[in-house]
C-alpha cells in the first residue's frame, strides 16, 4: 500500500496485537536476563487494549485521534518504563500526522520522528544509552531521508527496518545505562536490548503491513 | 511460593481493600483504590504525593497522613503505577498551593511521575519533583544521580511533610526535601530472596551461608556477595560506606534507622542497631532520632538497611515533629 | 542459620543494648539488664508486670510504656525468666498500690511468677496474677486453663494499662484484665520455622506446601497440617473456630489483632484481614478496634495469627484509650 | 554412711553435678522427643552454679543454709521449669531440715517430704499426671515408711531408689498434663517423663553417695 488509512491503522494494532501475543515469552526471557520480566506481559498487555480501544472507536475517528486513543489507553493498562514511553511516543506521533487523512511516506517520518523525540524526552536517554532510542534513531532518520528523496512507503519501511536490525545488533556491545538492566553494568555488554526489541517488532510489522 | 493469597492477580487489590477496611483516616481518588488519598486533606496546604511499587509496606502509601503526606499511587508488585493515577492523586490533594512528589530513583517512576506532572501542568496544578537516591552500593561517588532511592526516603517524608504540614510553600517543601535527600544515606544487606506473587518462585538464589551486600529492594545486583560474617562486622562495612560518603564531624548529629526487610526479625535490628551506635560514639556523632522496624520492605526478603542523616538544625527539628498515619506514629516525647 | 548477631549466647543481651541504647523510655532495674522498667514510673499507680522469653518482639517488653506497662522482665530466647528478675522488676515498679503480673499461660513462667508473687509477699507488696490463655488450639472448650498465651495478651495489656492509668485499684485493674482475657480468643497458622540462635537450625520442618493450623509460638504442635489453602479459606477455618467460642450476636462489637509470627510480609497480613473483616460484616459485628502488624512474633517464623476481643462498653473504652511505649503508640483519632 | 553431714553435702553436691554434665546430652535428647531440649542445659548449668556456692559458702554455715544457698543459686541460674521446681524443692528442704547437724534416715525423710510438697505446691500438678511429682512421691513416702520403721539411712535409700525407678518406668503409660509435653497429648504415652527421669537421677545418685 501507499499510505495507511484509518481503517488501515486499525488493523496495524491488530498486527501488533498479535505480534506481542506471539513474543510474549521471548520479550519475558529477554528482560529477565538483566531486568525484571514484564516486558512480555506488559507489551502484550498494552497492545491488546490499544487494539481494542482503536477498534472500538472506530476508523471515523481519524488517524490523529486513533493514535491519541492507544497512547492514553497504554498508558493506564501498562505503566511499565516501556509501556509509558511506547504511549508517549504515540501520544506524540499523534500530535505530529494532526489532520492527515492517511500516512505516506512523509507523514510516517513525521510520525516515528515525532514517536523517537517523545520517548527520548520523557526518558531523557541518549543514542548509544542501549535503550529502545538506538533502533528509533535510526528509523527515524532513515525514513526522514526517504521522505526527502520521494521513495515509496512500502520500500522506505523496508529500508527503516533494515536500518532498525542494524541498530539493534549494535546494542550488544552497549552497556545499559538505564532502568533495571543498568544496574547489571558491564554483564549486559553480548545481549541485545530489550527495549530495542521492541522497536525492531513494531518497524518489521509495519513494514510487513505495508507491504501486504 | 510460601504467601496467604487468593489469585496472585488480586495480590494488591485485596491488600488495598483490607487497608481501607481497617483505615478510615485514608480513601481514594477517582473511584480508583490505587489512588491512595488522605481522608483529611487540609486546606491551603502544598501537597505531597508520592508512589512506586506494590511490596514495601509501609512504603510507600503507608507514609499518608498527617504530618507526612497526602497520597499515593499504588502499582502491582514493584511495578510503578500509572502516569494517570499519579495525575489523579495530585488533582485530589492539590489545594492550589501546588504539589510535591518524592519517589524513588526508578526509570519506571521517572517516567510516569514526569508524565504526570505534565498533565497536572495542563490543569495549572504546580508540581515539583524530588526524587530520592540514597543507596550508596547501587552507584559510585558522582554517579549519584544513577543511585536507587531506598529506606532514606523516609527521611525525606519526614521532614518534607513536617515543613508542609508548618504552612511552607512549595517551593520551601521542596527545598527541605531535597536537602534531607542529599543528606540522606542508605546501605543495604540481603540475606534471602523475595517472591512477587505473580511469578511465584525466588526472584535470586542464595546460598544458606551467603549474605549479600548492597542489594536493591527489588533484588537488584549489589556489590558483594560473601559468608554471612558476625553482625558487628556487617554494620562495620555498611557503616564505613556510609561514613565515607559524608564529611562527619565530632559533635554532628545524625537521625538513624535500622530498616528490616520483610523476613529479619526485629531482635535482629536492635543487635544492628547497637553496633551503629557504638560507631557512631567512636566519632562522638550524636543519635537524635532513630527508628527500628519495618520501614521499607521486600516482601519476605531476610535482611535490613541502615539509613543515616546528617543532621542540621533544620532537619532535625522536621524530623522530631509529630506525624501520624495508620503505619507510623510519631509522638515527640 | 542465616541470623544477624554475633556469638549466639549473646543474643539477648546484646539485643537489650540496641534497645537501651534506642530507647531512652525504658531503663532497668536491679543491675540487671533483663529487669525491664519504665524510665517513667507513676507515683501512686497500680504497677503491671509482665514476662516470658525472648524472641517474640515487640513482646514482652515492647509494651512497656505509657498506658501500657511497667515493667518486664526479660528471658533466654523461648525461656523463663528467673523469679528474681521478676521480683526485681516487682520491687522496682511498685508504688504501694500492688503490682499485676499478666503473662503467658506457660509452666516455666508460672512457677516463676509464683515464686516472684512469694518473695514480693515477703516484702509487704501485693500481688495479683492473670494468666493469659487466649490460644483456642491449643485445648479444646472445658480445658481453657490448659490453652497456651499467645497474641491476644496484647489486648489485655491495652486494657489493664488503661485502667490502671486511669487510677484503677490493683483489684479492678486485675478485673478487668481478666474479663478481657476471658474475652480473648486467637487462632495460629504457620507456614514456617523459626531458628532459635543457640540450638542454629530450624525448631520443626514443614513441607514447602504445606501450613499448620493452631501451632504454639515457640513451634508447639497445632490441630491439623495440610496444604497450603487459599487465604480466604485458612481464614474461614480459623474464624470459624473463634465464632465457635463465644455468642456473637448481630449488633456485637469487637477488637481485632491480625499479627504477623516475624517472616510473613505485612501485604499479606492486611489479605487476611480484608476476609476476616468481610466475615464480621456477615454478622454484622462491628470492628471498633484494629491492629494489623507484627504484635507477638516467633523469631523468623513465617505465619500469622488472628486475635479477636468480644468488646463490652468497658473493654471500648479502654482499649481506645491512648498509650506510647518504644514499640507501640495508639493515638485515638 | 549412717547420716549426711555439713561436708557430705558439698560433696553430695559435686556428685550430682558431675552427673548432670555426664547426662547432659541423654536429657537434651529426651526433654527434645516432647519437649524443647533444654532439660540437659538448665540441670547441668543449675547444679553446676549449686555445687560452686554451697563449696564457697563451706561447711561451717550448716545444712539447712547450705540448701538454701542452692536452692536459690538455682532459681537464679536456670529459671526454666525444672530448674525452677528443684531449686523450690532445696527451698522447702532447707526448712524441713532447720536445726540438724546431720541428715539420718528420719531427716532426709523430713528433706525429701519437703522437697515433694514444695513442688506439688509450686507446679500444682498431682501424681500421675507425667511430672517429676510421680516419683518424688514414692521417694517421699519409701522413706517415712524407712523411718518410722528405723531402717539405716543406706537402706532407707536402696528402697527409695527402687520405688522411684519404678515409678519412672510407670510414667511412660501416662499422658503428661503438664509444661511443654502437654501439647503431645497422647504422642507422650510410651515415653518415660524427663522430669521424672531427673528424680530418679537424684535419687540414685545419693543412694551410691550414702553407700560409699
Ligand atoms: N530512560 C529510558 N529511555 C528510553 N528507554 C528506556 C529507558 N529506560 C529503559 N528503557 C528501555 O526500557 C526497556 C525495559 O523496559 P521495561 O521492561 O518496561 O522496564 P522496567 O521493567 O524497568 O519498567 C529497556 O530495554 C530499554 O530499552
Ligand atoms: N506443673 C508441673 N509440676 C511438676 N512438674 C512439672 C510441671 N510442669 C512440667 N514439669 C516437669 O518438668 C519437666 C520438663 O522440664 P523443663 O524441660 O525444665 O520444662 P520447660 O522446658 O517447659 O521449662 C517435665 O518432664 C515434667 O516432669
Ligand atoms: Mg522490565
Ligand atoms: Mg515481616
Ligand atoms: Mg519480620
Ligand atoms: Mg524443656
Amino acid at each position: 500500500m501507499d499510505a495507511i488509512t484509518a481503517s488501515d491503522l486499525i488493523r496495524l494494532f491488530d498486527a501488533w496485537k498479535a505480534l506481542f501475543s506471539v513474543e510474549r515469552e521471548f520479550l519475558i526471557a529477554l528482560d529477565g536476563k538483566v531486568g525484571d520480566s514484564d516486558l512480555g506481559i506488559t507489551m502484550s498487555k498494552s497492545f491488546a487494549a490499544a487494539a481494542e480501544a482503536v477498534a472500538a472507536e472506530g476508523e471515523g475517528a481519524g488517524i490523529a485521534k486513533l493514535l491519541r486513543t492507544a497512547g492514553a489507553t497504554m498508558a493506564r493498562a501498562a505503566p511499565s518504563t516501556m509501556g509509558t514511553l511506547t504511549a508517549t511516543g504515540f501520544l506524540r506521533a499523534s500530535k505530529a500526522v494532526e489532520g492527515a487523512e492517511a500516512l505516506g511516506t512523509a507523514e510516517t517520518a513525521a510520525f516515528w520522528t515525532a514517536f523517537r523525540d517523545g520517548i527520548a524526552e520523557r526518558g531523557k536517554a541518549r543514542v548509544g544509552d542501549k535503550t529502545i532510542l538506538d533502533v528509533l534513531d535510526p528509523i527515524a532518520r532513515t525514513l526522514a531521508d526517504a521522505a526527502a528523496s520521494g521513495k515509496p512507503l512500502a520500500e522506505a519501511l523496508a529500508q527503516a527496518t533494515a536500518a532498525a536490525e542494524e541498530a539493534l545488533e549494535a546494542t550488544k556491545t552497549m552497556v545499559a545505562q538505564h532502568g533495571k538492566a543498568a544496574a547489571f553494568r558491564e554483564k549486559t555488554v553480548g545481549l541485545q536490548d530489550a527495549g530495542a526489541t521492541v522497536g525492531v517488532f513494531l518497524i518489521r510489522a509495519l513494514r510487513d503491513f505495508a507491504a501486504a | 511460593m510460601k504467601k496467604f493469597l487468593n489469585d496472585p492477580v488480586d495480590f494488591v487489590d485485596e491488600m488495598l481493600e483490607g487497608i481501607y477496611r481497617a483505615h478510615p483516616q485514608v480513601t481514594y481518588a477517582a473511584g480508583d483504590k490505587r489512588c491512595l488519598v488522605t481522608a483529611n486533606v487540609k486546606p491551603g496546604k502544598v501537597g505531597i504525593a508520592t508512589g512506586g511499587g506494590s511490596g514495601h509496606l509501609p512504603l510507600f502509601l503507608g507514609y499518608v497522613g498527617d504530618g507526612m503526606l497526602d497520597g499515593a499511587a499504588v502499582g502491582g508488585v514493584f511495578q510503578s503505577p500509572s502516569a494517570e493515577q499519579m495525575y489523579q492523586v495530585t488533582k485530589h490533594i492539590d489545594q492550589g498551593a501546588g504539589v510535591l512528589y518524592i519517589y524513588g530513583n526508578y526509570s519506571g517512576d521517572i517516567i510516569n511521575f514526569d508524565m504526570a506532572a505534565e498533565l497536572a501542568d495542563l490543569d495549572g496544578i504546580q508540581v515539583k519533583q524530588v526524587v530520592g537516591n540514597d543507596d550508596v552500593a547501587s552507584s559510585v561517588v558522582g554517579e549519584e544521580h544513577k543511585r536507587r532511592g531506598v529506606a532514606g526516603i523516609f527521611f525525606v517524608y519526614k521532614a518534607a511533610g513536617a515543613a508542609a504540614a508548618e504552612g511552607l510553600s512549595l517551593d520551601e517543601v521542596a527545598r527541605i526535601a531535597d536537602k534531607a535527600r542529599l543528606r540522606t544515606r542508605t546501605m543495604g544487606v540481603a540475606l534471602s530472596s523475595c517472591v512477587v506473587p505473580e511469578i511465584g518462585h525466588a526472584t535470586f538464589s542464595i546460598g544458606e551461608d551467603e549474605m549479600e551486600i548492597g542489594m536493591g529492594i527489588h533484588g537488584e545486583p549489589g556489590i558483594s556477595r560473601t559468608k554471612l560474617a558476625p553482625a558487628d562486622a556487617v554494620v562495620d562495612e555498611m557503616m564505613a560506606r556510609i561514613f565515607a560518603e559524608q564529611d562527619y564531624k565530632a559533635g554532628d548529629s545524625v537521625a538513624v534507622l535500622v530498616n528490616g526487610l520483610g523476613g529479619t526479625p526485629l531482635e535482629e535490628l536492635y543487635i544492628l542497631f547497637r553496633r551503629v551506635g557504638q560507631l557512631l560514639d567512636e566519632r562522638s556523632v550524636t543519635v537524635k532520632h532513630v527508628w527500628i522496624g519495618e520501614f521499607a520492605t521486600s516482601m519476605e526478603m531476610a535482611g535490613a538497611s541502615i539509613s543515616v542523616t546528617h543532621l542540621d538544625e533544620e532537619l532535625d527539628r522536621l524530623i522530631g515533629k509529630p506525624a501520624g498515619t495508620p503505619f507510623f506514629q510519631h509522638v515527640p516525647a
